[in-house]
């Protein structure tokens, strides 16, 4: 399952729903709001997305993990909207009977996610100015 | 008269992120007799001055990702993705 | 902090405790009881450490993995008692500011404590047979 | 004799997983005339019929890992360690 947020996540409540007693190992990834980046002082981020398309394109990385590896179960959520600093960006989580897969598709989501998911960050800066990252970088 | 009638197309736009501020809205309808989304992009850019130029974008067409030159038909929504930055 | 704990796990808690703004990435690896293992039912597991040694081997792979990836933090708590099935065996959790270090230092410290942190598994079938695992099998 | 008696060691011995089990016990008190980690594990091993052999063993020394040829001295205590399975 790969869906949107506009509300914080719950990683606990995500994990748990993955709980299977095929499962060995879970590796999970989160993608945190960190205070810097290249340099600048961060003091807020925004996500935005296109909803259908992210998720269809979501979906179809998560239906390719799932061909790749031995999986028991997979899912990644993102949020969207504005985050502040230390906040969830996005939530994976992987089952495997075995840890090589769990660690592999896990790597393999995030990968493909930043690649190809329709999801754009603007960052907000300490002084002031705000830029989208990977976007043509331009002070706005 | 009747032929380049036919030739014009209605097209919806979704923009988003950097393209969405430097055009000022997140969706348009509008008409254009352009054969190709690579040359929807070029009329746009064209008019409202985006600054990322076509070889950074993707586009998607009624929300599958399609080539540059997928040729447009009337009723399209397209979609022209800058560079993704999720996670 | 490598520690081992006799009561069950609790992930939330770990992870809380790795909360830091310079992350912007945070991996963790939960190794849990599976159902089976090698054709064989399982119902319950044992694990059995040396305590003193384990913590002290542990303490060691973090500190080596500190030195070979860019970490912001690392933890890794090992249970130890009899669990059932779908408890958590082993929760290790890795923040550093980018994916990379995160990915390949969870499991660098995967693997080391499986190799080396001496920690016995015994495994309870369904048939009412045990046996230790990498043991020298043999039914007991 | 006094020369035999001063090669007597007192050494403390921790059984873990299935040494412990073939043993009986978690920890013993005794003396020994060997030289090594290794040979007083055969000591051991001739006495309780433990079923590992000591190459699938590591060892450690008042909790340090230590070669299998390691000296022991009187007051050590000793660990053998089967084959580890965490995680």
């Amino acid at each position: 399952m790969f869906k949107l947020s506009h509300e914080p996540l719950d990683p606990t409540a995500l994990k748990a729903a993955l709980a299977n007693p095929q499962a060995g190992a879970c590796v999970t990834f989160e993608g945190w709001v960190r205070n810097h980046n290249e340099g600048q002082a961060v003091r807020a981020l925004e996500y935005e997305a296109h909803g259908s398309l992210a998720e269809k394109e979501g979906a179809k990385i998560l239906e390719e993990a799932r061909q790749r590896f031995s999986l028991v179960a997979a899912s990644c959520v993102h949020r969207v909207g504005t985050l502040a600093l230390g906040d969830m960006a996005i939530w994976i989580g992987v089952t495997a009977e075995h840890r090589d897969a769990a660690f592999a598709a896990c790597r393999y989501l995030i990968d493909e996610a930043k690649a190809r998911v329709p999801i754009w960050k603007k960052e907000h800066y300490a002084g002031g100015s705000s830029a989208w990252i990977n976007c043509a970088r331009r002070e706005v | 008269m009747a032929k380049a009638a036919e030739m014009i197309k209605s097209i919806q736009v979704l923009y988003f992120a950097i393209l969405r501020e430097q055009r000022g809205l997140s969706r348009e309808s509008l008409a254009t007799a352009v054969g190709t989304v690579g040359e929807l992009y070029d009329e746009l850019r064209g008019k409202h001055g985006f600054t990322l130029g076509g070889e950074h974008l993707r586009a998607a067409i009624n929300d599958e990702f399609m080539p540059w030159n997928a040729p447009l038909k009337s009723g399209d929504v397209v979609t022209f993705i800058p560079p993704v930055a999720g996670g």
